[in-house]
């Protein structure tokens, strides 16, 4: 039953993916970016990793957004 | 005041380790220690804490009451809301109303704030803090009584809330 | 409890259909809070299944984190006037 | 028995919690309107995520994780009334009309 709910979260990960290289707009694809942390987080935790899990919650999830947005408003979108 | 601090880190900081130990307890006491006589400064501020033991139990009296019609009233409106959302065709009749508040500190508004978000169908959309101003978004108000009737629920919270905090 | 996260994550696949075709920004936040919430109570009840405590701090450093998204976001996106640099 | 009961208590509590779940997603979907859209996303996110902690609660019994739980519900309760403000905030930035208003009470 395990394996019904990663294989979904698999193809999840995989139109999230898709969908942040082809859209137009750049803030849309930013948007996208802690949607697809959120996947790979819960992916870690059903492979059993804690450790992996709460790096990719701060880092990919967290900081990179974050970092992504700051500079989109620097410069002229 | 600081003490209440302290007390309050240290339960937080043996929540988060999940075991009660001699070590545990002897780095979370150096570390609220420091947490504590940083922040305790800024605390009077912001909440009113008088020394008297029997208004410190009226308080908690009133907090529990507070939690309490807030989480029905969470429950109340979002099966009302759910319900708009397995119409055959959504019904609704929104407006924007304007409200004035007689609460006086600033900290208090901001609670008010989030009691206006959640409960009973309405959405705070701007606070003026200067004017004590909101606009509200209400979702269902179909008649010019039914907005009074409306207008007295938030009312009664604005009651409880100035027991608490002013 | 296995069929509870299943439900939970068909729920947030069918939220992504309003990040993918919103009109406008706040749209699209306010459909990237709700799939942020629905994964934290997969990862609540994920902690719970495989009886691991560990887990559980997963879901509250991703419930701080997802707050600072939201208010970051909605700091820093406004449209810029013409001749002023945001911020 | 008790323990027939406390299982009985548990499905009730997350049966409540995915049919919020369920309304949040539908009417993310059908509403028509940015502010509709925030009413779906703040009542019934809040009511579903609540109840489905409480039966995680209810589940557990007395102790460390169920403390650490109802952490975890504080700060929703906390944080996520400031996160829709914020983005209703957001919507003035955009000169966002609300579509379907009968009276507008903001001319006056």
């Amino acid at each position: 039953m395990m394996d019904i709910i990663f294989n979904m979260l698999m193809i999840f990960l995989v139109i999230t993916a898709f969908f942040m290289v082809f859209t137009k707009d750049i803030s849309t694809a930013v948007i996208a970016l802690p949607i697809y942390g959120a996947i790979l987080v819960v992916i870690f935790v059903i492979l059993q990793a804690p450790g992996p899990a709460i790096a990719e919650a701060v880092i990919a999830a967290g900081l990179t957004t974050v970092f992504f947005v700051i500079t989109i408003n620097k410069t002229e979108y | 005041m600081k003490l209440l601090t302290f007390i309050l880190t240290l339960a937080l900081w043996f929540v988060f380790a999940g075991r009660v130990n001699i070590e545990v307890f002897l780095l979370g006491t150096i570390i609220c220690s420091i947490i504590s006589l940083m922040l305790a400064d800024n605390g009077p501020k912001s909440v009113q804490m008088r020394s008297a033991t029997k208004d410190f139990l009226l308080k908690t009296y009133y907090l529990f009451l507070v939690t309490s019609a807030f989480i029905n009233d969470v429950f109340l409106s979002a099966v009302r809301v759910s319900r708009h959302a397995f119409e055959m065709k959504p019904s609704f009749s929104p407006q924007i109303v304007k409200l004035k508040t007689s609460l006086e500190r600033k900290s208090s508004t901001e609670i008010l704030a989030n009691f206006i978000t959640l409960p009973q169908g309405t959405l705070g959309m701007d606070i003026d803090i200067s004017n004590k101003k909101y606009h509200i978004h209400w979702l269902d108000v179909y008649s010019e009584d039914q907005a009074e009737v409306k207008k007295a629920q938030i009312r009664k919270h604005e009651k409880l809330i100035a027991k608490l905090f002013d | 409890m296995v069929y509870f996260i299943l439900a939970i994550v068909l729920f947030a696949i069918l939220t992504f259909y309003r990040v993918m075709k919103g009109p406008s920004v706040p749209d699209r936040v306010a459909a990237m809070n709700a799939i942020g919430v629905m994964f934290l109570l997969v990862l609540v009840l994920l902690s719970l299944y495989f009886d691991r405590k560990v887990f559980l701090d997963v879901a509250l450093v991703y419930g701080v984190f997802l707050f600072v998204n939201v208010l970051i976001m909605a700091k820093y996106f406004t449209k810029p006037e013409k001749g002023e640099v945001g911020d | 028995m008790i323990n027939i009961l406390v299982q009985l208590f548990v499905y009730v509590f997350l049966l409540t919690g995915l049919y919020f779940l369920l309304s949040t997603a539908v009417g993310m979907i059908r509403f028509p309107d940015l502010y509709t859209r925030l009413h779906a996303g703040s009542k019934c996110l809040m009511a579903g995520g609540i109840s489905v902690l409480m039966g995680c609660i209810v589940m557990e019994g007395i102790g460390f994780v169920s403390l650490k739980i109802i952490v975890i519900i504080i700060l929703l309760l906390i944080t996520n009334p400031v996160a829709i403000h914020v983005i209703a905030r957001l919507a003035e930035n955009y000169h966002f009309v609300p579509k379907k208003i009968a009276k507008n009470e903001l001319d006056k």
